[in-house]
Order: structure tokens, then sequence, then C-alpha cells
């Protein structure tokens, strides 16, 4: 736990001043390029980047507490509010497509670990090589291409129903699922042939149980572990794939906020996002206990 | 002792055969009969392919990467004759007019060389961060994983696209960018292998002998982590040629007119409804590059994966 | 005990010219050749030999436990009227567990470290007969019970890895016994111990045969283990069989060589010191590479020419059931130096 | 307890290593008191169960651990207050033979390679001389010297155990410190490098400290024998004393719990050892031994008996030494056995 404070503390300070050391001057970057030292000194004024850097991490860190990340510069906007309107679409991209990914790898990995070589096993195999070898971008792509523009099933930009929630899902899953398929047919792979499984055999316990049961619950183990490692994949392929579909999430925004050198959103979103793998980290390490009775004795 | 389930565990270096032939001379039959050889030729084979091609650019194709020509906008590959291709152009042109082939190919080229070098980066990086970490241990050993950690704390892209923007794009940034996209995960894996090789006996041996940590890192160690590394440089290399095309069709990247597969990607998804050639081919050029390597690594972590060498 | 070969009774199994066989990337090997035997009800079974020797494979094959990249190859194991190798897997799952029992070497691996030892054992009861959970947790308790268990109930809840080595192989046995099978295998049960427990549990198992009548398959590389408590041997090697006996016959006098020489190459507390253990040249034949005449003619003192050349079959030699696979069987008692 | 003055030499020697457990943490004594010499050319056994602290000794005797309290002295030098000049040579001095002859060769390092390398490390020869002793000790270990260019995993593991030793004996030690490097072998095999050892040690005169928990082969190779029960010595004498006429309760029991293939089964009626070893973080109070000895008596739970001289020779920490019945006369043991 307190790994995970200075984690975030740290993250924190090297995000700010990252940001304050390589980025250019936010006031240049909204004001005309021929705009007078005086507007330009109005600009930084407004949003504090006149102050001492010691002075700016200050009011940063102060604010951090009661939720306030500060003031969007291109908005001028609270970058909480402007965040918290963005999660519901990015969080249904990303539970979906991880959903996807998950439903798919249990399967074809299950199936590929008891009949490794199988038409299945094989298809597995091509598809997460696939998934590994294309760019999420140029699946985006491809996926408009098809279903888009040639057949018209579904929009190609934007956030207008479930129906546009499909083609992302499909991208992103397609960049997460590779990772899951290997870890779980690799884990059934080993489980399958540990001598508890010959055990069970040899009691005349029955194959379904066996794989379902026996083996799937010591392979639960490394699955819980590789979701923990899906957050970058699931995160970096949300952010790339909403640009591509023009999807109102907040990995535009991120992008766009790069763009303008809008520190405080990219601020805020860096730190929520690790605030996000440090709640997800420990839910694994809870769901590992409750899987693991092995642990539960050691902590 | 007790004997297991497989019968070849017993005493596999008995067999008079092992004793006495020569084995130099077979030792390709030899290669070629274990798990995942033809798999790592197959995938060897074609990025050598595509590798080549992509360095021998000028010499195969004559066409100007670079060179605008409004009077040939968008002229599909040679295939559709319908669509006014021909063989001039083969893969058609872009936007502007620019021959497609000798753009990808010398897109290719440039992918290539910025992974290779980003690679190298990542792996000396990495290799010597896992190193340390693994035998010297302690604080310092918590200190680098816990940056480890952090690196895998946020989507890297964000913070890559922030630096690129801040920093104006040039190759050199480029390389640095992707050598620390990956050598968290040669460090992972180094530290990993270390940590499991210090624990077993022939270390414990080298240092009832007298040898030192470093000698017993360098000459006993090292040796047994080289596959690990191997597999783990195949796996990155398609990883950082993919992570280099996100960046450039995001804009982030290689600055045109210098000719990048991302690069064309991005001119082309305006097209995207008239002309599918100038998104799918460089994508299609990507995923080739990539799968042979990925292939090359299925094979290889077989190959070197002992537990697999037994049947 | 049994001395002599109880023949007015038919074998609780029979097993005849069974073969294993493993693909392994220089070929294929026989893991397992032309094994033959009978296992009376009541009677313990010794199956001795080094590694490679085929004996944990031979116990395998006859549970139809041989997974990829091994198979049976040919033979017959009669077993309840039936040939085992024949039965389907539905067929064969039914027998497993209910009228064959097996009990393996190493307990902590054998065992799921992940469920409890009362939810491993009613998870076996419950696979074959439709009670319920504690109707099946009492047959686990009066198990546990049989086999020494101290306050049974509680030992339900622990995990295996949290019960000492001796304690986790009482369970093990506890859990062939569940269903009260004829024939239990158990493969090399005690090496994973210490020699205290070793000797608890080689107790316990000749008292449970003694009580419940069943009969015993009993793999072990160790020769006082099997003299302790088999009624028969087997003693194989590089996949062969190379004699058969009564027990205190063979280790009175060894009529194949390699037993002769394992005998003697094996330290007894009561081995002179002063004088270099008679030990067996050479060393264990690889799987790849079966010498073509007798298996252990290269490490033979007495092996001849025809040794080398031919395979020598196992042959009835004397009484109560001896055989051996020599053309030159020796006759005197290992104890006069026969080990070279 | 010898005359000359002993190579190796414990001194009430104690370990305690802090671990973490159930129930949150606590302190596991694997050595608690150890007194132990080794005279020069003796080949001294020590044998116990799992968990006894026999491996434990091993390592503190070649130095990769070091003692809570008490003192190692390796000829006459206290191992652990050793000059910086002295540490680097000491490995010259003292070797270690481990029980798993696979691991603890380095997997791609060739059989030529691993034995040389000690050589290099302590700058010992030129490349001419160093191959040359190689092969000279290939030869010594009964291996070809055409086996340096190979692999350990193409050797038989008796012919691993081979370099193994040959490795140790590179730097010349006079004692070696071998840590059951026969329990792997198949026995066949296991009698090989049996024979092997017992030659080396008459040829160069070397000193061993045997650690076993076969007492059939500690019984064949050793002169002297150490029982170790619970990180105790608890019975210490020459190897024909200690077997014949046992006077701990547990060697007696130990001796009675070995299969042994010449004994037919009618006659093996073994006095069986009650419940199993105590946890070495939850010692029993007096005797370690009393939870399961068959003679137990009240002061047995309450002082702990010191290790003392019995007969000549012979040294058992137990308060009825003198009752222990002789080997094959175990009515008297057994009657109190539950």
């Amino acid at each position: 736990m307190l790994q995970n404070l200075v984690l975030i503390v740290v993250i924190v300070l090297a995000v700010f001043i990252l940001m304050r050391l390589t980025a250019g001057d936010p006031a240049r970057m909204s004001t005309p390029v021929f705009a007078s030292d005086e507007i330009l000194q109005t600009y930084r004024e407004q949003f504090g980047t006149d102050k001492p850097l010691t002075a700016q991490l200050w009011d940063f860190v102060s604010g951090l507490p009661k939720g306030d990340f500060g003031t969007s510069f291109r908005y001028q906007e609270p970058v909480f509010s402007l965040i918290w309107q963005r999660v519901p679409e990015t969080l249904l991209l990303a539970f979906t497509a991880l959903v996807l990914a998950l439903v798919f790898a249990l399967i074809v990995g299950i199936a590929g670990a008891r009949w490794p070589g199988s038409w299945i096993d094989r298809f597995g195999i091509a598809a997460s090589t696939f998934g590994q070898s294309a760019p999420t971008f140029w699946i985006g792509l491809m996926l408009v291409l098809i279903f888009s523009v040639n057949l018209g099933w579904f929009p190609a930009v934007g956030f207008t129903g479930w129906k546009s929630l499909v083609l992302p899902a499909i991208a992103v899953a397609l960049a997460v699922m590779p990772a899951d398929l290997r870890v779980i047919r690799a884990s059934m792979m080993d489980a399958l042939n540990q001598d508890y499984i010959r055990t069970a055999r040899a009691f005349g316990v029955s194959e379904a149980r066996i794989t379902l049961f026996y083996a799937l619950r010591n392979a639960a183990l490394p699955l819980v572990t590789v979701v923990g490692i899906d957050l970058g994949y699931l995160l970096g392929g949300t952010i790339v794939t909403e640009v591509v579909f023009n999807y109102p999430g907040v990995g535009q925004l991120a992008i766009d906020s790069v763009n303008a050198r809008d520190y405080p959103v990219i601020q805020a979103i860096t730190i929520l996002t690790a605030m996000v793998f440090v709640f997800v980290n420990l839910v694994i390490d809870l769901l590992y206990m409750a899987l693991d009775p092995r642990i539960r004795i050691e902590a | 002792m007790a004997s297991t389930a497989l019968p070849l565990t017993g005493d596999p270096g008995a067999s008079p055969a092992m004793e006495d032939a020569p084995q130099e001379l077979s030792w390709w039959r030899d290669f070629l009969g274990r798990n995942g050889a033809r798999t790592f030729l197959i995938g060897l084979f074609l990025f050598t392919l595509i590798a080549g091609a992509a360095l021998a650019a000028p010499l195969i194709t004559e066409h100007d990467p670079s060179r605008n020509n409004i009077t040939a906008r968008l002229r599909p590959p040679f295939w559709n004759k319908d669509g006014g291709g021909s063989t001039e152009f083969v893969l058609g042109t872009d936007g502007l007019g620019r021959d497609m082939l000798s753009r990808m190919l010398f897109g290719m080229r440039v992918s290539l060389v910025l992974a290779v070098a980003g690679l190298l980066l990542s792996m000396a990086l990495g290799v010597t961060i896992g190193l340390i970490s693994g035998l010297v241990g302690g604080r310092i050993d918590m200190i680098l994983m816990r940056l480890v950690d952090l690196q895998l704390a946020f989507p890297y892209i964000v913070l890559a696209m922030a630096i690129v923007a801040a920093t104006k794009t040039s190759i050199g940034i480029l390389i640095i960018l992707l050598g620390l996209a990956g050598w968290v995960y040669f460090a992972r894996v180094v530290r990993g292998v270390v940590l499991q090789e210090m624990q077993k006996d022939y270390v414990k041996a080298a240092q009832v002998l007298g040898a030192s940590r470093w000698r017993i890192g360098l000459r006993y160690v090292l040796p047994n982590v080289m596959p690990a590394i191997a597999i783990i440089a195949t796996l990155q290399l398609p990883g950082l040629i993919i992570f280099e095309a996100t960046l450039s069709f995001l804009g982030l990247g290689i600055q045109p007119p210098t000719p990048s597969l991302g690069g064309m990607m991005l001119d082309g998804s305006q097209y995207i409804a008239s002309a599918w050639w100038v998104i799918t081919l460089p994508g299609l050029a990507i995923l080739l590059v990539t799968m042979s390597l990925n292939i090359m690594s299925d094979g290889l972590r077989q190959l070197l994966d002992p537990r697999l060498q037994t049947v | 005990m049994v001395s002599s070969l109880p023949t007015d009774r038919a074998p609780a199994l029979s097993v005849r010219n069974l073969t294993t066989v493993f693909q392994t990337r220089e070929g294929v090997v026989r893991a397992v050749d032309n094994l033959s035997f009978d296992v009376y009800p009541g009677e313990c079974v010794g199956i001795v030999g080094e590694s490679g020797s085929g004996k944990s494979v031979a116990s395998l094959s006859i549970m139809g436990l041989i997974g990829y990249p091994g198979r049976v190859d040919q033979g017959q194991v009669e077993f309840g009227g039936r040939d085992l190798l024949l039965l389907n897997d539905k067929q064969m799952r039914s027998i497993r567990g209910t009228q064959i029992g097996i009990i393996f070497q190493d307990p902590l691996t054998a065992l799921n470290p992940l469920f409890t030892v009362g939810r491993q054992m009613t998870d076996v009861v419950r696979a074959h007969r439709k009670v319920s959970k504690s109707d099946a947790a009492a047959l686990a308790v009066e198990k546990l019970r049989l086999v020494g268990v101290s306050a049974p109930e509680s030992r339900l809840s622990a995990y295996p890895w949290e019960l000492s080595g001796g304690l986790r192989q009482r369970v093990a046995i506890a859990m062939a016994l569940l269903l009260d099978p004829q024939l239990i295998i158990a493969d090399e049960p005690t090496t994973a111990l210490d020699v205290s427990i070793q000797a608890q549990i080689i107790e316990l198992l000749r008292s449970l045969k003694d009580q419940l009548n069943f009969s015993l398959i009993f793999v072990s590389h160790d020769l006082g283990v099997i003299r302790s408590i088999a009624d028969r041997v087997i003693v194989m090697y590089a996949g062969h069989t190379l004699e058969t006996s009564q027990v205190d016959a063979l280790f009175q006098q060894p009529n194949h060589p390699y037993t002769a020489a394992l005998l003697g190459s094996a330290p007894t507390l009561a081995s002179d010191p002063n004088q270099p253990l008679p030990a067996i040249e050479g060393r264990l034949p690889s799987l790849n590479n079966v010498p073509k005449g007798c298996v252990f003619a290269p490490r033979c003192h007495f092996s001849t020419e025809r040794c080398v050349s031919e395979r020598p079959l196992l042959q009835t030699a004397g009484q109560d059931g001896r055989q051996v696979a020599c053309f030159y069987p020796l006759g005197a008692p290992v104890n006069e130096g026969v080990g070279r | 307890m010898t005359a000359v003055a002993p190579v190796v030499a414990m001194e009430n020697v104690v370990k305690e290593y802090a671990v973490r457990g159930q129930g949150g943490k606590g302190t596991l004594r694997a050595l608690d008191g150890i007194d132990l010499q080794v005279a020069r050319g003796e080949i001294v056994g020590v044998v116990g169960e799992s968990g006894c602290g026999k491996s434990t000794l091993a390592k503190l005797v070649v130095r990769m651990e070091s003692p809570s309290s008490g003192r190692v002295l390796i000829e006459g030098q206290d191992a652990a207050a050793l000059s910086k000049d002295e540490i680097r040579t000491f490995p010259r001095k003292v070797q270690l033979v481990f029980q798993d002859p696979y691991g603890a060769l380095a997997p791609r390092m060739t059989v030529g390679g691993a034995i040389e390398d000690p050589l290099r490390i302590h700058g010992i020869g030129d490349s001419a001389s160093r191959k040359a002793k190689v092969s000279e000790l290939l030869t010594l270990v009964g291996l070809g010297d055409r086996l340096a260019s190979r692999y350990p995993h193409q050797l038989s593991g008796g012919q691993r155990q081979r370099v193994n030793i040959a490795r140790a004996l590179a730097l010349e030690p006079e004692i070696l410190v071998l840590d059951e490097p026969v329990s792997s072998l198949d026995v066949s095999v296991q009698a090989q490098v049996l024979n092997l050892l017992r030659s080396l040690q008459q040829q160069l005169g070397l000193t061993y400290l045997f650690i076993s928990h076969d007492l059939r082969v500690v019984r064949y190779l050793c002169q002297k024998i150490a029982v170790m029960y619970l990180g105790n010595v608890v019975e210490y004498g020459t190897a024909e004393t200690v077997f014949s006429r046992p006077r701990h309760p547990y060697t007696l029991a130990l001796l009675n719990s070995i299969p042994d293939h010449q004994v037919s089964m009618r006659d093996q009626r073994s006095v069986l050892l009650r419940g199993e070893v105590p946890s070495p973080i939850e010692r029993p109070s007096g005797c370690p031994f009393h939870t399961r000895c068959p003679m137990a008596r009240e002061i047995c739970s309450e002082s702990r008996p010191m290790l003392r001289e019995i007969a000549p020779g012979q040294w058992a920490a137990c308060h009825f030494s003198e009752d222990v019945p002789a080997l094959g006369d175990q009515e008297r043991m057994s009657a109190k056995a539950p």
C-alpha cells in the first residue's frame, strides 16, 4: 500500500516536471503567432504559468486532495469534470474490449491446451499472431473500410449508440487478446501436466471436471496477472482507437491536450490512469488471495 | 532414483551414438529435427526477404518516393485495369500521385532502421538494469523495479506523444523514445531469469569455488539469460515497428516528406471511401514484417525452451 | 505370508505382453517391453528397477494413464473379467478409484494445492457414487481414521501443504482406499519420505493389506523396501523383465546376474566397509539404444557372444513360478559372492 | 573428542534463521549448539532425517553461511574472522560436492570449462598447464579427457557427479564436504561413486565430512558417525560402535527403520518411531527427541541431556543411554511403544 502511494507521488512529480521542462509555452499555443508580449503575459497569468515552478507545483498538489486537478488552459473548465464527462464512453469501450478478448482467449486457450494442434488451437495461434502483428489503428481503419464504407453496417465515426461501440471494441480487443490467449494456453497446459491432474484422472474424475475445475482453477492465477498487464495495452489501444474512430473518450481528449500543451489535462489523465492501475493491482492482489490459499497464509 | 512417467529422463547421455559419432557433422539435421526450427527458419526467411527488399529499395524501384505527380493521383494497383491501374505504378499512387511501392519500400527502410536502433538501445538498457537488479538485489533492486512498474503504470504512448510534441520530432528523439519503450520488458525478464538462476546449485558451487559476484553474473548466469534476451528481442522488434508506425500515424513520428508507413496511412485515411489501397497496403506491409518476426519469435521460443524439447 | 503361488485362485489382475512405447525425436522407444505377470487376491507384487527400467510406466499403463507422446502398443490387462486396454474412456474411468486405487510417489505434488483434503476426497466419492456431500465427507473421515490420521474431521479442511510429509502420504493412501478397491498400485510411495516415516508407511500398508485383503502392486527402486513388503518380485531393467520370483528366494538366491549384481552393489548395514562395493560397471542403457541381445549384456560379467547377439526369453526356472531371462542363470546364493 | 588437532572443529555452533510463516514471524533454529571435531584424514559421516540441520552444517563449514553464535574452526582458524586474503584462499582448503549433480553444473559451460574455472579464479597456472590439470583430474575421477568438451546435459548422472568431484578437487583442498553426493544416483551407479570417493580419499589423504540420510551408505564409507536430530548431535562415535551398539534411542530407531534387503520380511520387526519430527520453529523443551521417544520419562521433557561419553569413543545425548537396549533385543523398548 505504501509502495503504491509512493508510486503515485513519483508519477505526479515526474509528470509535472516533465511537462514543464519539455513542453513549449502553452500561452503561445493559445495565442496567434504574432501576439505581443503583453497578451502572452495575460494568458500566462490566467494559466498560472507566470509563477515560479515551485508555486505552480504547490497549487497543483494542494488541490489534489479536494479532487481539484486544476483548470484546463484550453477550455477554461475544471479538468476533473472535463475528464469525467468522457470517462463513461472510454470505460464502456475498454470494458467491452476486455470482455471480448477474455471470452475469446478463454474458450480458444482452454481448447488449445486441451487439444494442442487441433484446428481450434491453430486458429487461436493464427488469430493471436495477427492481433500481435497488426497495428491497432490499422485494424481500426480496415474495420471501417470493410464494415462501414463497403458494407455500411456500422457507423465509421463518433458515438451514436451501441453500434458505434462494435468496431472500436473489436479493434481494442484484438490488441489485448494475444497476450491473454498465450498466457491462458500456456498456464492451462502447465496445469494439465501437473501430478495432481494425473491423480484426479487416476481416481476417475471426469475429463470435463478436470479441465474446467481442477486445471482452470490453477490456471486462473496467471490469468489474473495478465489482466493486470492488459491494462497498459487496453488504455494504449483505447487512445489510438478513439482517434481512428473519432470516439469521444478520454483518449481523444489526451491527444488533443498534448497538441494544445494543455498541461493540467495531461497531468490529470496520467495521474488518474496511475490510480486506476494501482487500484486494479490491488484488486488483483485480493483476487490472488481468494484464489490461492497459500498466499493467504503468507500475507 | 525413482523414475518418472517419461522413460527418457533416466540416462540421456548413455547412448553409444552420443559417445562416438562426430556430432559436428549432423548438427544441421539435428537442428532441423528440433521443435520450432522450421518455424524459426520460415520466419527468418520471410523477414530477410522483406528487410532485404527495403534495404535495396533504390535498386528495386525507379520512382522517387517523394516526387508528386498531380496527373497520376490515386491510381489503383495494376490489376485494376478499369480503374486506371497500370504496371507503371505497380501498387498504385497516393493522393499526391506518388508511387505507393517505392514509398512503402523507403518507408519500411526507415521503420526498420529506427526499430532496430531502438531495440538495441532498449536491449542495452534493459539487460544492464535487469542484471544489476538481479545480481545486486536489495534496495537498488527495489528502486529499479519500481521504475519498471512506473513505466508500466500508464500508457507509454501518452508520455511519448507529450515528449514528441514538445521537443520537435527528430530521428534521435524517436530512437530514444523507442529505446525507452522496450527496456522494461528486457529488464523484467532478465532480472527474473537471473534471480531464478541464482537459486541454483551451480551458482552456489561457484561461490564455494571462490568466484566473485560479477564473475558469477557474467560467466555463469549471463549465458543462461541469452535465450530469454533473444526471445524478447524478436518479440520487441515488431512491437517497436508498430509503435513507430502509430506515432507517425498520429502525426508525431517521421515528418513529411520522408516517407513512413504510418504517415502514409495518416494521409490515406482521408481517401478511405475512394482509394482503399492507400491505407490498406502500408498496413499490410507492416503486417508482413511483424508477422514474420512473430513467427520467428515463436520458433525461437520453442527452440530455446528446454521443457518443449523432451518430445 | 504367502510363500507359494496361490494357483488355486484366479488372479485379480493378469498382465500379458504389455508393451508401452514413447514417441521421441530419435524414434519410437519401448519403455515397457513385453511385460507379463499376475497378481493374486491379497498378494503384493513388487516391481523393482532403476531409472528407465519401466517400472512406473508399467503401473501407469495398467491404469490407462499413459498420455501423449506415449501409448500402450500391445498386450492385455485382464481385470475383473475384462481387458482394461479395450475399455473406452468412460468405462475405464468407472474402474479408476473404485476397483483400482493408486498411490503416487510425492504426495505434495500428487494432491491439488488449491483444494482442501476433504474437497479432494469427497470429489472422488461423488465422481462414482450419487451421495450427498456430508455422506462423502463421512466416508472420507472413516478412511482417514483407518490409515491412522488423528482428528480426521479437522483434517478435512486442511490443505495438503499444511500437512507433514507422512500425514500427506497417509491422506493419499486413504484416498486410494476410499471406495474399497480390490487392487492398489503404489508407485514409489515411500521414496519422498524419511526413513522413520517410510517404516511407518510400509507397516501401515502391510497391515491394511492383511486387514482388507486387497492386492497390491508396489513399485520401488529400493531393494530393502521391496523385500520388506512384497510377496513376489519382478526385476525390471531397460523396459525388460529379467527375473520374477518369490521374494525370499530372489534375495537369497538371485538367478539373474543383474539381480545378483544389484544386490551386491547396494550397501547394507552388514556390508564390509573394508571391501570395495561390487559395483556394476558402465551405465544404464538409454532407451533410444537398447542392446540388441540381452539388455544387461554390456555390463554383465558372464556375458558371452550369444548374450550380445540373441535376446534371452523369460523362462521358468525352478519352482514357485520362478522365471529368469538369462542363458546362464546363476545358482549359488548371493552371500557367497556371486556379484563378481 | 580427538587427540590430534582437528582440521574442522565446531564449538557450540548455533544457526538461526528468521522465518515468516503461519502465525507471523518466528525463529527457526537449524543448529542448536553443535560440537564436532574432524581429524585430518578422517571420514566423518553426518546422518539424520530431513530438517535435522545436516545441510546447514555443511554450509557453515564451507562458509556459505556463518553461525549465529559459536565458532567454526578450519585448521584452527575461525572461519568467521578471516582476513581478506584468507577469505580469498579459503576455497583452496575446503570444497563442497552437491547432491544434485546436474544442478551443480552450469548448463552452458563445458565440463572442461567447469573444472578449469576454479583454477582461473585463483590464478593457478597458465592456459596450457590448466588444460593438462583438467585432463589429469578427469582421469583421476575415472572419466576420459575427451569428455572435456561435453556439456552437462550430454552426460549420465554418474558422470556428472564425477565431474563435480573433479571440479571440487581442482583446487587441491584438504577437506571435502559431501552433501548427499550419491542420493540422487541409481543403485548401480551409486556404488561406483562410493568406490571412487573411497579410493580418492585414500590416494589423496583427504578429510571428508559426508552428509547423508542413508545409514547404509554412511556405514559403508565412514569411520566416524554423528547422528543428528532437530539441530543437535545426539550420538557420536566410531561407525562400528554406533552401528553395533547404539546408545541413543533415536539411533536405534533409525537403524531399525532401514528396510534391509538381506533380512526377510518375517524377521523385520521394526520399532516404529511415533509421529514426525517437530518443527524447528517450536522446539520441544528438554530433550528434543522426547516427543517421539519410546523411553521418555518425565525428566526428558524438563532437562536437556548433554553429549557425554558412554563408552570409549562413543558419546550420546540421552539421560538413559545405559538403558538403551542392544540391537535385536528390542522387546524392552517396544513394550513401551504405543
